[in-house]
């Protein structure tokens, strides 16, 4: 049908980072296929380069796409700038700041489900020491840890954490050193906050044979003895929202728009079921966990604030 | 002479299109392969390059950076020095100045000379460094450049982090500039160009110049040899900083210009890939100021293509890393091969051998 | 004409569009030295490395012992027996004689090394010839002369029937010399085919048998060497015309001090003491030659007086002013000249221009120079003056020196030294590697240079040229001044004393001195 | 803190991650050991490794067996290195820019590969890497056990391969030619050494090294490929070759240098030393200066070193 939404989605990386692309790619590609005469999609990888933005964005624009979707806070100034510029093409900004009539942010609440992993492991741990590990420092990563460490110290006031940025999102290399370091010196539960960087830390709890929490996708196939558990993104269910509002007309509108989450509220966030192996987890263990996940479906937990 | 000249030049218009057009067949197998349509492809990698004003423009907007670095990096290079630390230097120019532009409780008038000093001057300053730890402990410049570039690239990490983190927002960002600090944009809102452009005119009107300048013979000659340096009574170890300071101070300066014309902020990426561009590009037109423009036009034009082709087609994206690659690799190749099978004889009488010596 | 070694014929070989060899025949008689002359350019060393398979001929046939021979590499050379000691050293400074040696043969351990082996059959070869070469030590450790013995020496080693020798003498003192013709009358006597080229006529004199002569790539003949034939035949043969080889001694006494040494001492690279403390004056207009034998510290001397090494003791004065231990751009603004040892990493910049290199002391100043700008009309000038003051024969000034033979290339360094109206000519080696044509032009100019007041000091480790041109002759032997003698003096004397000859007797004088102090 | 970072635990941790990270700088230093000696520098070793590193990991992928990969890998990267041989010996370009284009067409070349074998998934392909050899007694001594032998075979090989490159460069012909070519190639020649063939040699084997390097990575360190795997251990190589003076004993001290400050750094971050990351990270490359400093001392460069040869030309 002609009025399909000619759709474009940006990835700063690449689509298989197993990650924040690799999530909204697949939620993005989900989509697709569930209303094939809604959206004709397309995705470019690896627009990293910051000053080649903007002209990305402007080509979409005239290339008479509707939607844009501009993944990552990098993306804001440009998104800020072009959206100005095109008021009648709808942009989408992964998380970032600032907003025009037909712009709208997107941004996944890493906090709440950084902080149910914070549970999980601070339950999990038999040494009392856990541990997380992160690719950049920034927004939702930066969140997301900070949630973890609340979740793990909700549990246990006195827990012993350990936290490693590698500094660079796919340096796989360096996150299993990371992680070998981590259980070497103890710790035996790690979360790690996604991208390339993710598959080291599996990697390592794989050959020591420890447990590890997944972020983005269900990872349990990566090391089914030792992926305790982990979070899924679910994109599909935001994207929902926003094109329904493109549809009916609303989506372009002056005024504070409330950044469109993914959370444990609407599901956009959820934990994929406990594998645990080891036996390590109690019954109660197992109760406390669910409680603390329906609780942060009801937003009934007050979570960190970062400044 | 002139008109042979004019011939030579000809002859290296020819050759490099040849090498370029072969590069482009060899990714055209590449494009077949993943199931594209090559001359789809390479229609919008030159649709992309000049398909439009706008795009043209785009090209420009590249050029700025990369012409300043490449022109910075020959310096370095003609003296012999393998400053491949650009990525590091370009950097550090940024982060002055945003750090000026944000914090420096003067008038904007004000900050806009200081923070354009200040990125030249830490730009040389941390080019210099590289070429003091040579001068002083004979530290390769290879190594020290690189090192400083990773070290630089995890300073820049640390302040968008840290201290010079956006206050609004949780993001690793700086705040942007203000408005009335930017670089005007010459053709209207809708188009990035801006008087940057004539920074770069400015720059490289003197570079023209500088390799008649006492300096600039100094610098060449100091690429030699150590031995006829010194005999020709320079103070080598002295030239040496000063030239890796120069290299590094026009690179620093690309970093303003990319800021208050482009970035307006500091965050990861913002280097993209320039300094090995830069590198690319300076010894692709051999060092020579003419050349080098010729070869940074020519890479901007392929950057945006490519780019563009990877936006408008199914092509993955590492199918324009490849084609670039082997453009690089066939046009060095054709330097070589050109002067070897010299197709100047057809032109030139029997003459002696003086074009024989590399 | 049955036992020829080498027979070349019609040998034509050509560097875009340059003949190097044009049509040229020559012949080897085994068992006999045969000289090879010509001007720097002549084409003996492509003539040569044509022999030996390094370059191959246009045109021409080869034959070796009769049988004619496709000489494709120098493996095929060395297979046939041909050894060829080169102009420039082929010799990797870092590594040991042995080392050097052993690359051009299979090992007997086959992919190992056989270096026990090998050093023991050096030694005795050294030993056979009395050449004193220890196969262990590194070549950056040995003398010039005995680096020349070491390519020799490998050579042979090689089995070698034939030896091509290319100026291998340009380096050599007298005594060296000497030595090393013993040596290669030794194996002329023992059945080997020698080649020398070379550009010293009395070389040619006094040991060749036959000689041929090139010019710009064409033979010019070929004849016996016996009594009848003079210096002034073969420069004729060479050169097409007569050249000087006496030049006017100084007709005025020499002016006041110009330039005085006192007690200077210097360390060489190696961090040993390379200069004990010498003295000297040079005079404005007069010449003072230095004599003595390569590596006695006459570079580190050389370098010592223009600012290239620091002096750890003594003191310079210039016209009475205290100059010790400045940067070497003082020493060029005093109009202190010097034309290095070193032709080709010091001297000239072999990527540059003519013009370029012409200026490489004046590009910072006026008149070249006007506000911080080289003026290109202004260099064009001074190349084409030079052009023609020097005869320095090049395509056009933009051609990089590193094409100029090393006769034009060093009339390049001395335009540029001499034309500055130097105060202090400062030449080290001259003439070195330069045949007769290109050698007497070069001391010609540093004769003028005198005339017009230059205070000249000329270091040489070639006794003749020292002879002819000096006003005084000091000589150096381990970085000690041995004596200062005056013009026309008996070389027997110079000789005795470049050996080192009274130095004992000196130390006891200084000695007594000392005392006589306290 | 300081505790921690005294206990055995955490010495015993950081020693054995520290050779661990050698290894993938230690292979390709070797190499290009030959390949600097013989005058050529080459830059491309990232993209030569890279390429190996993807070339091996899908042989392995597609049930080649682990032996089968490391080979295949070796072979890529001197494959790969054929290029950088042809440009610099044959055609005499400049070096510096040959390797950084090489280094381009890797990047590319890898990750079009990788797409075109694996396509885009939801979990990265992924195989069982080479495990740690389990040495009976060795393994199981307490803190020596750890640090020493609990690696897998190839980080043995790549140590095993110091002494044999010292013993090639020492005591064979071809160490021997290789040196004569890198120090004064006209000599080589005239002593019928062909310059244009060891100096390819030189490369290819330098080439060989690091596909073994970058194979190691997708094969034996990690389990899968990643296109940021190589991470800069090419150019590491290249400067600890130069920083170890081309000897293969002190390129080795410099390898372990970086891996003891890289695994060091980690495991600072983790116990939460108030120091922030980023700062952290730094250490490494910071150590190298440093290092370099207190080695101050002329690295004897081999005298052609980085310049091409033409019989032609004097
Ligand atoms: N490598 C080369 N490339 C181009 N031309 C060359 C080369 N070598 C020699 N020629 C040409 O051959 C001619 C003879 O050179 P050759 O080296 O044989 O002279 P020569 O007799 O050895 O001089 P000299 O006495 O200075 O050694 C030169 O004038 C030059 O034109
Ligand atoms: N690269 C080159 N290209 C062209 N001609 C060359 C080249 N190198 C040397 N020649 C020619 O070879 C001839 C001899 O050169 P050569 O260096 O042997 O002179 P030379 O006097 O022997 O030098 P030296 O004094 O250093 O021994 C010269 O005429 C020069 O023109
Ligand atoms: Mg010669
Ligand atoms: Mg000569």
């Amino acid at each position: 049908a002609a009025d399909k939404f000619k759709v474009a989605l940006v990835l700063p990386g690449k689509a298989d980072d197993v990650s924040f692309n690799q999530a909204m790619y697949r939620g993005a590609m989900e989509y697709a296929e569930l209303n094939p005469d809604l959206i004709s999609l397309k995705v470019v990888e690896g627009v990293y380069d910051v000053a080649d933005i903007d002209p990305t964005l402007r080509d979409y624009a005239d290339a008479g796409y509707d939607v844009v979707i501009g993944h990552g806070y990098q993306f804001s100034e440009p998104v800020n700038t072009v959206a100005a510029q095109y008021p009648e093409v709808a942009f989408l900004l992964g998380c970032g700041v600032g907003y025009q009539p037909n712009s709208q942010i997107y941004d996944v609440q890493l906090e709440a489900g950084g902080y149910l992993m914070g549970v999980v492991a601070a339950l999990a741990t038999q040494s009392g020491k856990v541990g997380v590990i992160g690719g950049g420092e920034g927004s939702e990563i930066t969140r997301g840890h900070e949630g973890f460490k609340a979740g793990a110290k909700f549990v246990n006031p006195d827990i012993d954490i350990q936290e490693v940025y590698t500094g660079d999102w796919n340096d796989t290399t360096g996150a299993y050193e990371a992680a070998i370091g981590m259980y070497d010196s103890g710790v035996d539960v790690i979360w790690h906050s996604g991208d390339g960087i993710g598959l080291g830390v599996v990697q390592a709890a794989e050959e020591k044979d420890l447990y590890v929490l997944g972020n983005v996708e269900d990872q349990v196939t990566l090391a089914p003895k030792n992926v305790l558990s982990g979070l899924q993104y679910e994109w599909g269910n935001a994207l929902e929202r926003i094109f329904t509002s493109i549809q009916d007309g609303t989506f372009i509108r002056e005024g504070e728009k409330e950044t469109i989450m993914i959370n444990v509220m609407n599901g956009g966030l959820s934990m994929t079921e406990l594998n645990d192996v080891k036996g390590w987890l109690t019954t109660d263990d197992i109760a406390v966990i669910e409680d603390v996940y329906a609780k942060l479906g009801e937003n009934a937990i007050e979570l960190p604030e970062v400044p | 002479m002139s008109n042979r000249t004019s011939i030579k030049v000809a002859l290296e218009i020819v050759g490099t299109v040849l090498m370029v057009v072969g590069a482009l067949l060899i990714g055209a197998v590449l494009v077949v392969l993943s199931e594209n349509n090559p001359i789809e492809a390479y229609q919008a990698m030159i649709a992309g390059a000049f398909g439009s004003k706008q795009k043209i423009a785009e090209v420009v907007v590249k050029l700025i950076p990369i012409l300043i670095m490449s022109l910075g990096v020959s310096i370095a290079f003609k003296a012999q020095l393998w400053n491949i630390g650009a990525g590091g230097q370009f950097l550090m120019g940024s982060i002055v100045s945003v750090a000026i532009a944000l914090y420096v409780p003067v008038p904007i008038w004000l900050r806009i000379p200081l923070s354009f000093a200040a990125a030249i001057v830490v730009g040389a300053g941390w080019a210099a460094l590289a070429g003091w730890l040579k001068a002083r402990f004979s530290a390769n410049e290879v190594i020290t450049t690189l090192m400083l570039n990773y070290i630089a690239h995890y300073l820049l990490l640390y302040l968008i982090n840290g201290p010079m983190q956006d206050p609004y927002s949780d993001l690793s960002q700086t705040d942007v500039i203000p408005d009335g600090m930017r670089l005007t944009k010459l053709l209207g809102p809708t188009f990035r160009l801006h008087s940057g452009l004539f920074i770069m005119i400015a720059v490289v009107v003197l570079m023209i110049f500088f390799w008649r300048t006492t300096l600039g013979y100094r610098i060449d000659l100091t690429g030699q040899g150590e031995k006829v340096a010194t005999y020709s009574g320079i103070n080598v170890n002295r030239t040496v900083i000063l030239t890796m300071g120069l290299s590094g101070g026009l690179i620093g300066l690309a970093g303003w210009i990319e800021i208050f014309g482009i970035q307006f902020r500091l965050l990861d990426g913002i280097a993209g890939g320039l300094g090995n561009t830069a590198t690319i590009v300076a010894l692709l037109g051999s060092l020579n100021v003419y050349g080098v423009i010729a070869a940074a036009i020519f890479f901007s034009a392929l950057l945006c293509g490519g780019a563009s082709m990877k936006r408008m087609t199914d092509v993955p994206y590492s199918v324009v890393d490849v084609i670039q690659g082997l453009i690089i690799i066939f046009v060095i190749a054709k330097n070589v091969v050109w002067d070897r099978c010299d197709p100047m004889k057809l032109f030139s009488k029997k003459k002696g051998y003086s074009q024989h010596a590399e | 004409m049955a036992s020829l070694a080498v027979k070349m014929r019609g040998i034509t070989k050509v560097f875009n569009g340059v003949n190097a060899n044009d049509h040229v025949d020559f012949d080897l008689r085994k068992g006999s030295i045969h000289g090879l002359l010509g001007e720097n350019g002549a084409g003996k060393t492509t003539l040569m490395n044509v022999l030996y398979g390094l370059y191959q001929p246009e045109e021409g046939t080869i034959a070796i012992n009769g049988r004619t021979a496709e000489i494709s590499s120098p493996t095929k050379a060395i297979a046939l027996g041909i050894g060829m000691v080169h102009q420039h050293f082929m010799l990797a400074r870092p590594l040991t004689v042995v080392e050097n040696v052993m690359l051009s043969r299979k090992s007997r351990r086959g992919i190992f090394l056989d270096t026990k082996e090998t050093a023991r059959e050096l030694r005795e070869l050294s030993d056979r010839y009395r050449m004193g070469i220890d196969p262990y030590s590194k070549i950056w450790q040995l003398s010039v002369g005995e680096q020349q013995r070491v390519e020799i020496l490998s050579a042979i080693y090689l089995g070698a029937e034939i030896l091509i020798l290319d100026e291998p003498t340009a380096v050599l003192t007298p005594q060296e010399t000497e030595i090393f013709f013993d040596t290669l009358r030794e194996m002329r006597d023992d059945g080997k085919s020698i080649i020398l080229i070379t550009h010293k006529l009395e070389e040619i004199l006094s040991i060749v048998d036959e000689v041929t002569v090139l010019r710009l790539g064409k033979l010019i003949g070929a004849k016996a060497v016996d009594e009848t034939i003079t210096k002034d035949d073969l420069t004729r043969m060479m050169v097409g015309r007569e050249v000087l080889f006496h030049f006017p001694p100084l007709t005025r006494d020499p002016g006041d001090i110009r330039f005085r040494l006192d007690g200077i001492s210097a360390m060489n690279d190696k961090g040993l003491v390379a200069l004990k403390d010498f003295s000297l004056e040079l005079r404005e207009g007069e010449i003072v030659g230095l004599a003595g034998v390569d590596g006695n510290g006459q570079k580190e001397l050389c370098e010592v007086m223009t600012g290239l090494r620091p002096s750890v003791a003594g003191k310079m004065t210039l016209d009475g002013e205290d100059v010790t231990n400045h940067e070497p751009a003082f020493y060029i603004q005093k109009r202190i000249s010097h034309i290095p040892e070193d032709r080709h990493a010091t001297g000239l910049a072999l990527n540059w221009s003519l013009k370029n290199n012409l200026i490489l002391k004046s590009f910072a100043r006026p008149p070249i120079n006007r506000n911080h700008l080289v003026q290109t009309k202004k260099v064009e000038e001074n190349w084409l003056q030079a052009e023609k003051d020097y005869q320095i024969l090049a395509i056009d000034g933009d051609e990089q020196v590193r094409c100029l033979s090393g006769g034009n290339q060093q009339k390049v360094i001395l335009a540029r030294e001499l034309n500055c109206e130097p105060s202090v000519l400062i030449a080290n080696q001259p003439t070195r590697g330069l045949d007769v044509g290109a050698a007497e032009y070069v001391r010609t100019r540093i004769i003028n240079a005198r005339n017009r007041g230059c205070a000249c000091f000329v270091v040489s480790a070639d006794l003749e040229e020292i002879l002819q041109l000096s006003d005084r002759i000091a000589v150096i032997y381990g970085g000690r001044l041995m004596g200062i003698l005056p013009r026309g003096s008996d070389p027997l004397e110079i000789g005795a004393l470049m050996m080192g000859k009274g130095l004992e007797e000196k130390l006891e004088e200084r000695e007594l001195e000392q005392q006589n102090i306290h | 803190m300081l505790s921690e970072i005294l206990s055995i635990g955490f010495l015993t941790s950081l020693l054995a991650g520290t050779i661990r990270l050698a290894t993938p700088i230690l292979m390709p230093a070797l190499g290009q050991i030959y390949t600097q000696r013989a005058g050529i520098l080459n830059l491309g070793v990232e993209g030569t490794m890279l390429m190996a590193s993807i070339i091996g990991f899908a042989t392995v992928a597609s049930g080649g067996g682990l032996w089968m990969g490391f080979l295949v890998g070796i072979l890529a990267g001197a494959i790969f290195s054929l290029l950088m041989a042809w440009l610099s010996v044959t055609l005499r370009v400049n070096q510096v820019i040959a390797g950084i284009g090489m280094n381009v067409l890797a990047t590319g070349l890898a990750a079009y590969v990788y797409r075109l074998l694996f396509g885009i998934r939801a979990l990265p392909a992924k195989i069982t890497s080479f495990q740690a050899v389990d040495l009976p007694g060795l393994s199981d001594i307490p803190c020596i056990g750890t640090v020493f032998f609990q690696h897998n075979v190839l980080v043995y090989l790549a140590f095993a391969l110091v002494p044999f490159t010292w013993f090639v460069l020492e005591k064979t012909m071809f160490g021997l030619k290789i040196k004569m070519v890198g120090e004064h190639p006209r000599a080589a020649d005239s002593k019928g050494i062909s310059v244009t063939w060891i100096r390819y040699a030189a490369i290819v084997i330098g080439g060989a090294y690091a596909g073994a390097g970058g194979v190691f990575m997708t094969i034996a360190y990690l389990n899968m490929f990643t296109e940021s795997v190589i991470g800069g251990f090419g150019y590491i190589a290249v400067s600890v070759v130069i920083f170890g003076r081309f000897d293969p004993y002190k390129a080795m001290s410099g390898a372990l240098l970086f891996g003891f400050a890289s695994a060091l750094q980690v495991r600072l971050q983790a116990l939460g030393s108030g120091i922030p990351s980023q700062l952290l990270l730094m250490l490494p490359y910071l150590m190298t200066i440093a290092a370099l400093i207190f080695a101050s001392k002329k690295a004897e460069f081999p005298s052609a070193y980085a310049i091409p040869y033409s019989r032609m030309e004097r």
